[in-house]
C-alpha cells in the first residue's frame, strides 16, 4: 500500500473516532440536560434514598467527573445498569436485542444488495423497455414510503387479509415479514442508483474501446460496465446500514420483534434513560464504523482515487 | 475488389429534436495497406463514419442505409457474431482521449490480453507473452511492470501507444483511428504519428485516420475524403486534395490555415458559421457560407462527381466550369453504356 | 515600422515567478513551480507569442501577469509602473483584459449577450445613462462583427466563432492597451480560426492594441506574433523576433517543437525532417536537476544535469538558454 | 502551386445518367438568398426553456396537479368542515359520554345523530368514520396531512437558508476556511441522523415540556420544537456539501475568471455570476429536500415522537391505528397511502424539475 493511501486510511480512522468522541459526549451531556440527570428514574423517592444512590453511581460528583468515568467504562463495555430493567446490565440488553436485529439486518442488506444490483442492471440494460420501465415504476414507488407504511401493509396483505403469515415476529417463520419490510426499500434505492450509474459508465468511453474490442454484450456488462458502475453503490452501504438500523425500530415495533429496535423505542416510552443512551451510542458507533468501511473499501475498489 | 467498400451509408441521430443526418450518404474504398483520411470539422460526420464501419454507435444514432463490405462480405446488417468476431480482430479502432478511453478499473495487462484472448486461440500465458511483445512493439520499456499498472499511472502518450497495442494484438486488416493525437500536445503527437507510420510499414495494415488536422492528413495519409455536413465533398489523393482541390469548401478550408511563413500575409477565413444540423439547408450544405454559390446551389444538392480516376467532388461550380468548356451540354443526356465508355476512355489513366 | 529604440514598452516582467502548494497526502505539501522566474517586455502594439505544451506555466504567466494570481516574486511593470495600492490595480484593471480558449465556458449562461459585454462597464462604471451603456455595446458587438440584435440573446445560442466574438468584445470594453489572449483559437473549428486571426490582427491595427498571445498552435503563433518566447517546464527557454526564432531556432526545444508540428503542405512536409522527441514531459512538481530538457533533449551531455542554464542574448535580440550555446 | 496537368485531365461525368441543367441557375446567388438559408432558432431563456420542458413532462405536471388540490383541499376543508381534529363527538359538558360516536365505520352515524337523520334533517356524513376517541378522521387526516406538509416545508426552508450560507461560505472562501468547515460537516454528515434526532427529541421533550405551555408553540408540542432545532443542526449538512461543491466547480469556469480579470468585486461575482446558476441547483435539492423531511416527521410521529396529541400528523395517524389494525385496517391504509402520494409526487416533481432545469445533475 503506497503512503498517500495509508496516510488517507489514517485520517480517515482518526474522523471515525473523533466522530464516535463526539457521540458520546453529545449523548452524554445532552442526556444530563434532562432535570434530575439520565440516571434516575421520576418516581418520587425519599431524599436519603436519592443520596444513597447518588454516591453509589458517583453522581455526586462534579458533571466533568461523571463524563470522565462514564467513558472510562465505555472502554470497558460498561453501559452502566438499565433502571426500568430491573437488575439488568444495559450491555445485556443491547447484545440480546442486537442477536436478532443483527439477523434481520443481516439478511436485509443481503437481499437487497443481489436483488438491487441484479434488478438495476437489468433495467440499465433494457433502458426504456417495458421492463426497465416495470422496475422504474416499482422502484419510485418503494421509495416513497416510509418503512412504517411498507411494514403496516405488508401486516395488512399477509396478516390480516391472506393470514398467510405470522404477525409476530417471535413465531416460526415470523421474520420473514420484517426482513421483507425492511429490504424493499434499500433494494429500490440500490436498484435506481445502480440502473443510474451503469447507464453512465455504459456511455464512457472505455465501453466503446470494449465494444471495438469485439468483447460480447454479456462480458461487457458483467466485467467492464458493471464494476464501474458497482463503485457509487458501495458509498451507499454505510448509509443502507443505518437505514436499516433506524428502520428496524419501526418494522420491530409492527411485528412485535423482541429486538433492539423495539427495545429501543420502549425505552424511549419508559424513559429509561441509562437504556436510551446506551442504544444510541451502541448504534451510532456501528454505523459510523458502516461509513468507515465504506468509505475505505470505496477507495480500495477505485484505483483512480486521488488521496490528496 | 477493396479490402472495404463503404457505399451511400447513412447514419441518423434520432432525437429529441427530430433527426439528425450525422452520416448522409457517404462512399469509398480501402485498399490493402493504403492510409485514407477523413477530414472534417466538428459535427460534419467524420467520426460517426468510423463508429458506423465498426458498428459501435451509442444510443439514438442508427445506420439507416447503405452498405459495409469488408473483403466483399456485408456488415451492414449482420449478425452479432460476425460484427464481434470482426471487431478488434479484422478492423481494430483507436479514440481521441486515450485518458478515458481505458477502463481504470483493470490493469494494462488485463485489458490488453483481453482482445488477444477473445480472438485467438492462444492460452493465457501466450496472450501475456503476446502482450509483452506488443508493449515493446509500441516503444514502451518495462513490459513486464506495465501490465500490472492501472492506465491512470501512465501519462497521456503512453496510454495512446497501449491503445495501439491493444489495437494491434490481432493483427488487424484495418486499424481505424479516431483523431487518435488531438488530446496530446505536439512533440507527443509526432511520437504517436511516428509509430503509427513505422508499424503501418512492419505490419502493412490500412489505416483509416479520421482528423480536422489537415497537418496529420499530409503526414500519414495516401487518400482523403473531405466530409461537410454529414456528406463527402471530396475525395481524391493527398496531392489532388492539396494542389488541386475542387470543392469551394476545400479550397476555402485551404486558404483559411496558416502555413507559417510570414509572407502569406492575411488569412482568407471562410465567412460564416458551421451548418445547424438540425435546421439543414435545401441545397448545398455549405452554399450559404461559399463565395461562388449559384441558384442551383440553394436548391439542389450536388452529387459527388468523379473527375478523374482518383478524385472527385460534389460542386455545381465544377458542372458549371464543364458546360462552359462545352465538355457537358445543358440538357444532354447520357446513356449506361456512353458513360461506362467514358469511364474507360484512355486520357483518365495517363 | 518603426525601430526598436524608439518603442515604447508597455509591459516589463523581470524574473517572475508563481508557485503554487499543492497538499499531497497528510500534512505535507509540495511546491508546483508552474512559472520559474521569467522575464520579457512587450513594445505597444505588438504582439508577443507565447508556445509551450500543457503544463509549461504559460497560461499561469499569463494569468499572474493581469495580476490574477499575487506572484511568489518578481516585478511586473506596466507603462514603467508596477501595480501596488488599490487605486492602481482599479486603473490597470481598465487597461488590461483578457480573451479565454473556451468560448462555452468562458461565458455566463444565465446572462445575455448585451448584459456580458456590458459587465466591465458596470464594473468601473463607464458610462453616466442606460442609453449610453446600450450605445457603447451595440458600437462594441459592431467592432467585432456581431449584430447588434443579438445583444438579448443568450450565449448558447451562437457557435463557437460567435462566442469567442462576444468574448472579445467584452475585453474590448474597457478600451484596454493590454489584451492577454490565453488559446483564443485552439477551442475552434479550422475555418473559424482564420476569422478570429484576422480580427485579432484587424483590432490591433485600427486600436493599437499590444497583446500577450498565448498558444500551443505553433503555426497560428508564429501568423499573429511579432516576437515568440518559447516555454518548458516554468522557464523561458527561447525568445527571438518570430521570423528570426522559426528561420534559426537555437535551442534545441525549440527545434524539435517546430518539427513535430506536421505541415499542411504535401511538399514541405515530404521535406522536412522530424525531430522526435522520446519521453514525456516531466511534471512540473518535479522538475529535473540542471537543464528541465536534459531529460528529452537529444544533445544533452554532463554539464545539463548540474548547472541550471539561463536566458542570455546568444545572437542581438535572440535569447536562449542553453548550455550548448556557450 | 496548382498542377497544370490535373487541370487539362479533368473530365466531367455525372453519375445520373440524364442530365438536366438549366443555365440560368449557374447565376450567382445574392446575399441576401444565402442568408435566408440560414436560420437562428428562436430566442430562449434558461428560465423559459426549463418551464417548457417541465410543461411538456407530463409525470411532472401530474404531480404538480396532485400536489395543488391536495394543498387547495388542506387549506379550504378545515375552514368548511362542520368539525375540527381535537373535536370528540358525543362528548359534552356536563353529559355522559355517548359511546356509540367511538369507532364508526364510513358514513355511520352516532346515536343522536341518527335520531336527527330519522326526523329529516341532514347531518354531514363521517366520510372515513370517527376514530377511537369519537373524533371525525376524515378531518384528521386532512389536519394531519397540513401538518405533515407544513413541517416538511419548513424544514426544508431551515435546511435551506442554513445549508446554502454554509456551503457557500465554504467554497467561495476555500483554503483553510474551507478545509475546517468540512470537516466539521463531515463528521456531522457521518452521525446517524435518525438517532441523534431521537435523542434530541426525548430530551428537548422533557425540557420544553414546562417552558411551552401557555404559549402558541404549545399546541405544536415540544416535540415538534426539537424536530425543527434537530433539523436544524442535522440536515443542514447535505445541502451545504452541494452547495460548496456547486460554488467550487462554478468558481472555476472561466466566466468567473473573468469577470475577475474585469475587476468585479466580490459580492458582484455571488451576486452576478454564482447565484444565478446555482439557483437550479438550490431550487432542485430544496424540492427533495421536502418529501424526505415529511419522511422523518412521519417517522418520528409513528414511533411516538412527533406531535402532540390532539394534533395529528399522517405518521401519528398510522401509528394510533396500528393497535386496532386487525379491525380498522383502512384506518391505518388511508394516511399511509396520503403519505405515500405526496411523497411520491413531490420526489417525482423533483426529478422533473431536475430534468427540467439541469439535465447534467445527477442523484
Amino acid at each position: 500500500m503506497d503512503s498517500k493511501l495509508m496516510s488517507y486510511v489514517i485520517k480517515r480512522i482518526l474522523l471515525t473516532i473523533v466522530t464516535i468522541w463526539l457521540v458520546i459526549t453529545i449523548t452524554f451531556f445532552v442526556m444530563n440536560m434532562i432535570p434530575g440527570g439520565p440516571f434516575l428514574s421520576e418516581k418520587a423517592i425519599t431524599q436519603e434514598v436519592q443520596d444513597v444512590l447518588n454516591a453509589k453511581y458517583g453522581l455526586d460528583k462534579p458533571l466533568f467527573i461523571q463524563y470522565v468515568n462514564y467513558l472510562k467504562n465505555l472502554l470497558q463495555f460498561d453501559f452502566g445498569p438499565s433502571i426500568k430493567l430491573r437488575g439488568r446490565e444495559v450491555v445485556d440488553v443491547i447484545l440480546e436485542g442486537f442477536k436478532v436485529s443483527g439477523k434481520i439486518g443481516l439478511m436485509a442488506a443481503g437481499i437487497a444488495m443481489v436483488l438491487g444490483v441484479s434488478f438495476g442492471s437489468i433495467a440499465a440494460i433494457n433502458r426504456n423497455k417495458l421492463i426497465d420501465n416495470t422496475i422504474m415504476v416499482s422502484t419510485t414507488a418503494f421509495v416513497a414510503m416510509p418503512s412504517f407504511v411498507i411494514g403496516s401493509f405488508l401486516l395488512l396483505a399477509f396478516c390480516v387479509y391472506w393470514q398467510i403469515l405470522p404477525s409476530v415476529g417471535s413465531e416460526p417463520g415470523g421474520l420473514i415479514l420484517p426482513v421483507i419490510a425492511l429490504a424493499l426499500y434499500p433494494t429500490a434505492y440500490i436498484t435506481r442508483l445502480t440502473r443510474s450509474s451503469m447507464l453512465d459508465v455504459l456511455q464512457q468511453d472505455y465501453i466503446r474501446t470494449a465494444n471495438a474490442k469485439g468483447v460480447s454484450y454479456v462480458l461487457m456488462i458483467y466485467k467492464h460496465a458493471l464494476k464501474n458502475a458497482l463503485i457509487p453503490v458501495i458509498t451507499y452501504a454505510g448509509p443502507m446500514i443505518a437505514y436499516i438500523l433506524t428502520g428496524s425500530l419501526v418494522v420491530e415495533k409492527i411485528f412485535s420483534v423482541p429486538g433492539l429496535g423495539r427495545q429501543f423505542i420502549n425505552s424511549i416510552t419508559n424513559r429509561d434513560y441509562p437504556l436510551i443512551m446506551g442504544t444510541t451510542i451502541f448504534l451510532a458507533t456501528l454505523v459510523v464504523l458502516m461509513n468507515l468501511v465504506s468509505d475505505l473499501m470505496y477507495k480500495v475498489v477505485d484505483p483512480r482515487i486521488d488521496f490528496s | 475488389m477493396s479490402l472495404l467498400e463503404v457505399r451511400d451509408l447513412r447514419t441518423s441521430f434520432f432525437t429529441a429534436s427530430g433527426e439528425v443526418k450525422a452520416v448522409d450518404g457517404i462512399s469509398f474504398e480501402l485498399d490493402k495497406g493504403k492510409v485514407l483520411g477523413i477530414v472534417g470539422e466538428s459535427g460534419s460526420g467524420k467520426s460517426v463514419t468510423a463508429y458506423s464501419i465498426m458498428q459501435i454507435l451509442s444510443h439514438p444514432g442508427k445506420i439507416v442505409g447503405g452498405s459495409i463490405k469488408l473483403d466483399g462480405e456485408e456488415l451492414v446488417g449482420a449478425d452479432r457474431r460476425t460484427l464481434r468476431n470482426m471487431r478488434g480482430s479484422k478492423i481494430s479502432m483507436i479514440f481521441q482521449d486515450p485518458m478515458t478511453s481505458l477502463n481504470p478499473v483493470f490493469t494494462i495487462g488485463n485489458q490488453l490480453t483481453e482482445a488477444i484472448l477473445l480472438h485467438t486461440d492462444r492460452t493465457r500465458k501466450q496472450a501475456i507473452e503476446r502482450a509483452i511483445e506488443m508493449i515493446k512493439l509500441v516503444g514502451i520499456n518495462d513490459p513486464e511492470k506495465r501490465l500490472k499498472q492501472y492506465p491512470h499511472e501512465l501519462s497521456g502518450g503512453m496510454r495512446q501507444r497501449i491503445m495501439i497495442a491493444m489495437a494491434l494484438a490481432c493483427e488487424p486488416d484495418i486499424l481505424i483511428a479516431d483523431e487518435p493525437t488531438t488530446a496530446l500536445d505536439v512533440t507527443i503527437q509526432a511520437q504517436i504519428l511516428e509509430l503509427m507510420q513505422k508499424l503501418q510499414a512492419e505490419l502493412g495494415m490500412a489505416i483509416i485516420m479520421v482528423t480536422h488536422d489537415l497537418g496529420v492528413i499530409v503526414t500519414m495519409c495516401d487518400e482523403v475524403v473531405v466530409m461537410y455536413a454529414g456528406k463527402a465533398c471530396e475525395k481524391g489523393t493527398v496531392d489532388e486534395i492539396f494542389y488541386d482541390p475542387k470543392h469551394e469548401y476545400t479550397k476555402g478550408l485551404l486558404r483559411s490555415i496558416p502555413y507559417g511563413s510570414k509572407e502569406e500575409g492575411r488569412l482568407i477565413p471562410i465567412t460564416g458559421s458551421p451548418v445547424d444540423m438540425l435546421n439543414m439547408p435545401q441545397g448545398c450544405a455549405f452554399a450559404p457560407r461559399c463565395d461562388k454559390a449559384m441558384k442551383i446551389c440553394l436548391k439542389e444538392k450536388c452529387d459527388i462527381i468523379p473527375l478523374t480516376r482518383s478524385h472527385s467532388a460534389a460542386c455545381w461550380v465544377n458542372v458549371k466550369v464543364a458546360v462552359e468548356n462545352g465538355e457537358i451540354l445543358p440538357d444532354s443526356e447520357l446513356t449506361e453504356s456512353e458513360f461506362r465508355s467514358l469511364e474507360s476512355a484512355g486520357d483518365l489513366n495517363g | 515600422m518603426a525601430k526598436k529604440q524608439n518603442k515604447d514598452v508597455l509591459v516589463e516582467v523581470i524574473n517572475l515567478k508563481e508557485h503554487f502548494d499543492i497538499p499531497m497526502g497528510f500534512l505535507k505539501s509540495k511546491k508546483l513551480k508552474a512559472v520559474d522566474g521569467i522575464s520579457f517586455k512587450i513594445y505597444k502594439g505588438e504582439t508577443l507569442g507565447l508556445v509551450g505544451e500543457s503544463g509549461c506555466g504559460k497560461t499561469t504567466a499569463g494569468r499572474t501577469l493581469l495580476h490574477l494570481y499575487e506572484p511568489t516574486d518578481g516585478q511586473i511593470f506596466f507603462n514603467g509602473k508596477q501595480v501596488v495600492t488599490k487605486e492602481e490595480l482599479e486603473d490597470f484593471r481598465q487597461n488590461a483584459s483578457m480573451v479565454f480558449q473556451d468560448p462555452y465556458s468562458s461565458l455566463n449562461p444565465r446572462m445575455t449577450v448585451g448584459d456580458i459585454i456590458g459587465e466591465p462597464l458596470d464594473v468601473h462604471k463607464l458610462y453616466t445613462t442606460l442609453g449610453e451603456r446600450a450605445a457603447r455595446i451595440q458600437e462594441l458587438m459592431e467592432l467585432v462583427g456581431l449584430s447588434s440584435e443579438h445583444a438579448t440573446r443568450y450565449a448558447h445560442e451562437f457557435s463557437g466563432g460567435q462566442r469567442q466574438r462576444v468574448g472579445i468584445a467584452r475585453a474590448l470594453a474597457v478600451s484596454p492597451q493590454l489584451i492577454v489572449c490565453d488559446e483564443p483559437v485552439s477551442a475552434l473549428d479550422v475555418s473559424i480560426q482564420a476569422q478570429i486571426i484576422n480580427m485579432f490582427e484587424d483590432l490591433q491595427k485600427k486600436l493599437g492594441l499590444t497583446y500577450l498571445f498565448i498558444a500551443h498552435d505553433l503555426l497560428v503563433v508564429r501568423h499573429i506574433s511579432d516576437k515568440i518566447a518559447v516555454m518548458y517546464l516554468g522557464k523561458i527557454v527561447e525568445m527571438a523576433d518570430s521570423e528570426e526564432i522559426f528561420k534559426n531556432p537555437l535551442h534545441p526545444y525549440t527545434e524539435s517543437l517546430m518539427s513535430a508540428v506536421p505541415s499542411p503542405d504535401p511538399e514541405t512536409a515530404r521535406k522536412s525532417k522530424r525531430i522526435v522527441l522520446t519521453g514525456d514531459v516531466p511534471s512540473p512538481l518535479d522538475i529535473p536537476s540542471g537543464c528541465p530538457f536534459r531529460t528529452r533533449c537529444p544533445k544533452a551531455f554532463d554539464r545539463c544535469s548540474q548547472d541550471v542554464p539561463y536566458l542570455r542574448e546568444v545572437e542581438p535580440n535572440h535569447f536562449a538558454s542553453c548550455h550548448l550555446l556557450d | 502551386m496548382a498542377d497544370k496537368k490535373l487541370e487539362k485531365k479533368v473530365k466531367l461525368y455525372t453519375k445520373p445518367f440524364s442530365f438536366h441543367i438549366n443555365v440560368e441557375s449557374f447565376i450567382p446567388a445574392t446575399e441576401e438568398e444565402k442568408r435566408q438559408q440560414i436560420m437562428l432558432r428562436e430566442s430562449t431563456s434558461f428560465w423559459k426553456d426549463g418551464f417548457r420542458r417541465l410543461w411538456k413532462n407530463k409525470v411532472a405536471m401530474t404531480c404538480v396537479f396532485i400536489l395543488s388540490i391536495i394543498i387547495l383541499s388542506i387549506i379550504i376543508i378545515p375552514m368548511v368542515w362542520p368539525y375540527t381534529y381535537d373535536d370528540q363527538l358525543g362528548v359534552s359538558q356536563g353529559l355522559p359520554v355517548d359511546s356509540s360516536y367511538s369507532n364508526l365505520r364510513p358514513f355511520e352515524y352516532g346515536e343522536t345523530e341518527q335520531e336527527l337523520i330519522a326526523s329529516g334533517e341532514s347531518v354531514f356524513p363521517h366520510i372515513f368514520g370517527t376514530d377511537s376517541a369519537g373524533r371525525d378522521y376524515f378531518i384528521r387526516v386532512i389536519f394531519g396531512t397540513r401538518v405533515s406538509l407544513s413541517v416538511g416545508l419548513f424544514a426544508s426552508l431551515l435546511v435551506l437558508i442554513i445549508g446554502t450560507i454554509y456551503g457557500s461560505i465554504a467554497g467561495y472562501v476555500g483554503g483553510k476556511v474551507d478545509l475546517f468547515m468540512m470537516r466539521i460537516v463531515d463528521i456531522i454528515y457521518s452521525l446517524p441522523d435518525l438517532l441523534v434526532i431521537i435523542l434530541l427529541s426525548v430530551v428537548f421533550n422533557q425540557l420544553f415540556k414546562d417552558a411551552l405551555s401557555g404559549t402558541i408553540f404549545a399546541s405544536l408540542g415540544a416535540n415538534m420544537i426539537s424536530i425543527f432545532i434537530v433539523f436544524g443542526l442535522l440536515y443542514w449538512v447535505g445541502m451545504a456539501r452541494l452547495i460548496r461543491g456547486q460554488i467550487l466547480s462554478l468558481k472555476e469556469q472561466d466566466y468567473v475568471l473573468a469577470a475577475r480579470s474585469i475587476g468585479a468585486s466580490h459580492s458582484r461575482i455571488i451576486r452576478k455570476h454564482l447565484l444565478p446558476n446555482s439557483i437550479s441547483v438550490i431550487i432542485i435539492s430544496t424540492a427533495l429536500q421536502i418529501p424526505s423531511a415529511i419522511f422523518t416527521e412521519s417517522f418520528l410521529s409513528f414511533i411516538g415522537l412527533g406531535v402532540a396529541a390532539p394534533m395529528p400528523s399522517l405518521g401519528s395517524l398510522a401509528s394510533l391505528a396500528l393497535s386496532g389494525v386487525f379491525s380498522y385496517a383502512y384506518r391505518l391504509i388511508i394516511p399511509a397511502l396520503f403519505i405515500s402520494f405526496i411523497v411520491l409526487s413531490l420526489n417525482l416533481l423533483g426529478d422533473g424539475l431536475r430534468d427540467a432545469f439541469d439535465p447534467k445533475m445527477k442523484a
